[in-house]
């Protein structure tokens, strides 16, 4: 039994995990930056050391120092949630080096999944179907390159080997166009990654990224939970999620399910993972990538499954097998999960940063907040916008919706600006709830400034609540100097004249 | 009080008569209009109908957030217009100006004194006026020839209150 | 269909109405008294309406201005929420003949169960057990009931025919003391209820409190729930509620919700509604009475079974028919509310009222809050405590309970002190967590204080607080006139001093 | 700056060493303390461990209120201590009293003047030391009879600063 477990992350998830830990009676680890000590995790762990300055490279990235405090701290087990260190095969390896247990999968598996050509090759001959492209590993020439795009046929997508995130990813649209855009994809995978390699494949056209959560216990057990709706994204970012996927039904829920199964088998997988798929408009499914870590979208399958992933992550590295069979899976309902960033949507989603100075979160039936900030907390440039996950439940997709509509109506953050008002358009978006949109819905699709020229306009409104407020600024600064009190002493006198212009 | 909002090009007329009610053509309306725990988040129930929006004041215009549309808007009150119609029209750049009273009201201070170089925008008269203090600001740079006016002074609409030279 | 309807009630029920019409498209009007106007209910509500002054009678129980309000707004129906005017025959019965559908029974169904002596009668003839006492209905004489009670049996307890909460119920140990507690029972019936008619009972030693959940759709069909345990209470006065009740099998929970259904239809009963029963150590179970309307703990049964109570109610009143058969409603893990309450328990639980200047909410996974209240609201002395329902749901009992534990230690309110810390004793208490517990557990075998003595100390934690508090006061008030500040013009320095000195 | 606090009957002495350092029974401990937002919650971090907890200051003592358990203290600075041993003792209750400086300082100011009649608890020096102002208050009433400092000026430990008859 784990004692103590070290959660190497910060925000929302290392809040998540803490909490997963504090409800199976194991005492928590925390780590901060400079930027931090007022987090939530460093406020809710049983114990929280100073990693350093704000910049990540200087706090979360730093293993060394984050394996000293779990040597110093005398943790059992360390959580990496997930970014940071949670896909690195070396953390991995060097915390099991150093005597804790990583609750993850073995490096063995983060490295063969974290190189996008050998994770292609090993799913390929477990019989997974991978999106047609460059079947080679390793480094493959322009030359080779240009030699085979033909066969695999345009449109098509050059991507990094070791990317992630969309960096050196370029769309092809014919031969002639390649060798340019082949040269600046190396650039940008060399300066990401260091590590120019690429590879092509097919652009699907129309495509849902749909994803299985997995999970695999070390007596060989393996699982999925369902999928998880994942189209709706902007600049290869997720910014909601769904279970189930308006798209899926029992038969291909139940074969994709069991390619995704077999796909965590080909790498020995071990504990929680996502296996990504694009899904054409034919339902043919090909296997995109795995992460190798829990995702930031984990609540909705908890919603619809009742299971706690991370306490489950927790059981399996325990050693302990699996408390569900696949068969004991159930779905119940539909959840949706908006992600609330601090951005503002009117302005090009561009970060928005700042102490919050208020925040009423929607509460009630069929609601769950994940937030690793509070009213207080100063928002800062250092890490990713995510503030909170805003996740709900309902009988049916329609009453998610509803559900997802009032909750956030209700939500209230001032002192930074977020995306609420994107996630309340895109709510009332006729598609959206249709549920016909893919992968470029969002950039594509869906104009913000049009679709609130549609939306119920309330001008009248805003103009007697501007007007209002006007109003109210002008009485009180007029209150300041009101007549009767201007018999004041000099000294007074002078304090206001200071206040009213400052 | 009457103010000029401007939204989407829409321009609604909306006088404040108390705290409790606006007209807005000619329809007297009741209003309950508060700040939420004193952030920029405004609750209104206007003839019982009830709304809560953020209210922002930006740098030229307000800013309305209500049920996850954004608004701008334009809020321009009388005082204010007449105060523009005072100060802001065009002012030949040279030769004499005189800085009338845009309205009634009581001198409070004329933080300039005769024969002063003052620059466009400063200052130079402070009247009070519908409980408010209004500063009368320099249209253009020059020096001030005459100031006719001296602090706790009533004074008229259009008084000549100093010139510009 | 309803397109509005009028929620005649405040605070956490009525947002939790707000929310459910909300989530059904259906526009709400609010209604407020003068200290309410910045209530959570009126902020949500898409019309609200100034009732008058604060207190219940001068406001949320003036029926007849409610009505006024209900036809001037041109709402379909009204939902009443608990307390006020939920249980008021004539309510339901006026909303019927001014046209507005009554979200609720019939206001025979509710004149039925509402005394006390009637009920009894009723459901007798029904074959539902009731605790032995006395039979008959209306006046009895003190000269009936002093011979009647040997019969029943000592100890017995003294009921007020129209009565509720605790008022007019004595406790009688033997034959000598009942003609002086006879009066006085009948003196605070009286004066509590207009109406000094009392009844006997057998009592029932070490008695649990379990009630059913029931609901009734108008055409015949009547299903229950399943059962809620609120066997933890102080004063008559609900604190934590549970269900399932760990007291309970699936024999006796069909054998009791089949008697709960029938006690329902014996009254011809429509819309959601409560019996309660006392259940002893022997398993027999009695009934105790019904409750005509929503119940505050309806969300424990929501978490168990995924149905949504609020919705249900609002579609029967329709007309429609009830979502679900009985053999649809199927159990999953277990939910537990703590009611948090604005009183002090370290200091007999007396009111707490005040602002809330800060509050943080616990979130996460299987939480769930309803509340009426938000930072930089007022709690005021006219309604009810209770600013809070705080509902987890957990796989287990077990899961629940510890979770529960890191959620009310998450949950911080500033402004009003709270019955949080009762709740976090009573959750490391191993008479709850063994279950072992009956009404006056809490009374009678469960010290706040002694329960204090017992939990892990950390004195030496708190002198560290206290110190470093203290030592930052007295820093800061130095800091105002730190000698190098001292040489500012002289009404800067009265300033201070005047700031230093108030 | 020690501090001796009492927390159900028992006494911790606590050194404040600098901002981030605390000492008990002779161990050196790291603490970070932080208030929440401004509010009297308070996050303190000891030697790593972290800990989260209300806390008020009493009319007479501090209450914290820490995992759901309630905790009374009283904490008292050294310089109290000196206060109260300077003014807080018996005094008898005419005759002559001699108010000392109970620390060195500097007299910030003397809000007395000779031949004033003063009441017990009146203000009748302010002494700044350690970096605070002290006040140092009458312990009985009566009437200043001498002042011996003026502001400005510094005084040494035990030095009479007024006499009150």
């Amino acid at each position: 039994m784990f004692k103590k477990v070290l959660v190497a992350n910060r925000g929302e998830i290392a809040v998540r995990i803490i909490r997963a830990c504090r409800e199976l009676g194991i005492q928590t680890v925390g780590i901060f930056s400079e930027a931090d000590r007022n987090a939530l995790h460093v406020r809710y762990a049983d114990e929280s050391y100073l990693l350093g300055p704000a910049p990540s490279r200087e706090s979360y990235l730093r293993a060394d120092k984050i394996l000293d405090i779990a040597a110093r701290s005398g943790v059992d087990a360390i959580h990496p949630g997930y970014g940071f260190l949670a896909e690195r095969e070396d953390f991995s390896a060097q915390c099991a080096d150093r005597g804790f247990v990583f609750i993850g999968p073995k490096p063995t598996s983060i490295a063969a999944m974290g190189d996008k050509a050998e994770a292609r090759a090993t799913v390929i001959k477990a019989g997974v179907p991978v999106v047609p492209g460059t079947e080679d590993v390793g480094n493959l020439t322009d030359d080779d390159l240009l030699s085979v795009a033909p066969k695999i046929g345009f449109p098509l997508l050059i991507k990094a080997t070791a990317g992630g995130g969309g960096k050196g990813m370029r769309e092809i649209k014919s031969l002639d166009e390649m060798p340019t855009l082949l040269a600046s994809a190396r650039r940008e995978a060399e300066s990401a990654f260091g590590d120019g390699n690429v590879y092509l494949e097919k652009l699907v056209e129309g495509a849902r990224h749909i994803e299985f959560q997995v999970m695999a216990d070390s007596f060989g057990n393996v699982i999925h939970l369902g999928e998880r709706e994942c189209s709706i994204q902007r600049r290869h970012q997720k910014l909601l999620e769904e279970s189930p996927s308006v798209f899926m039904d029992e038969e291909l829920r139940k074969k994709m399910g069991d390619v995704a199964v077999k796909a965590a088998q080909a790498v020995d997988y071990l504990n929680a993972g996502t296996i990504e798929f694009l899904v054409d408009k034919e339902r043919n499914f090909y296997f995109l990538e795995m992460n190798t870590r829990l995702q930031v979208e984990h609540p909705v399958t908890e919603m619809v499954t009742g299971v706690d992933i991370v306490a489950e992550q927790i059981r399996i590295a325990r050693g302990r097998q699996l408390s569900y069979t696949q068969d004991q899976i159930e779905f119940k309902g539909h959840a949706i999960e908006c992600r609330i960033n601090a951005e503002d949507p009117f302005n090009g989603f561009v970060p928005s940063t700042g102490r919050i100075t208020h925040s009423l979160l929607p509460t009630g039936p069929g609601i769950r907040v994940d937030s690793g900030v509070y009213p207080g907390f100063e928002v800062t440039p250092y890490y990713d916008p995510m503030i909170a996950k805003l996740i709900v439940w309902g009988e049916t997709r329609a009453q998610a919706i509803l559900r997802m509509r009032r909750a956030l109506e209700e939500y209230r953050i001032v002192g930074v600006r977020t995306n609420i008002p994107f996630h309340q358009t895109l709510m009332d978006s006729h598609r959206f709830m249709g549920g016909q949109f893919d992968t470029r819905f969002v950039e594509e699709r869906f104009s913000l400034d049009d679709a609130m020229e549609s939306r119920e306009s309330h001008s009248e409104i805003a103009a007697i609540l501007a007007t209002l407020a006007a109003h109210q600024l002008s009485e009180r600064s007029a209150h300041i100097v009101r007549r009767n009190e201007r018999d004041a002493s000099n000294w007074k006198w002078v304090g206001r004249w200071e206040r009213m212009h400052r | 009080m009457k103010y000029i909002t401007t939204c989407d090009n829409q321009e609604f007329e909306i006088e404040v008569v108390d705290e409790h009610h606006i007209r807005m053509v000619d329809k007297l309306q009741q209003v309950d209009f508060e700040s939420v725990s004193g952030q920029p988040v405004y609750s209104l129930i206007l003839d019982g109908k009830s709304y809560e929006a953020y209210v922002y004041q930006g740098e030229e215009n307000w800013l309305v957030l209500l049920r996850g549309r954004l608004y701008s808007l334009s809020v321009v009150d009388e005082r204010e217009k007449r105060l523009r119609a005072a100060g802001g029209g065009r002012v030949a750049e040279s030769g004499e100006f005189l800085m009338k009273a845009p309205m009634p009201g009581l001198v409070v201070a004329v933080p300039v004194l005769e024969g002063e170089m003052v620059e466009k925008g400063q200052v130079l008269v402070i009247l009070e006026s519908m409980k408010m203090q209004n500063e009368l600001k320099a249209p253009r740079s020059g020096k001030v020839e005459r100031v006719r006016v001296k602090p706790g002074e009533s004074v008229e609409q259009k008084q000549t209150l100093l010139t510009l030279h």
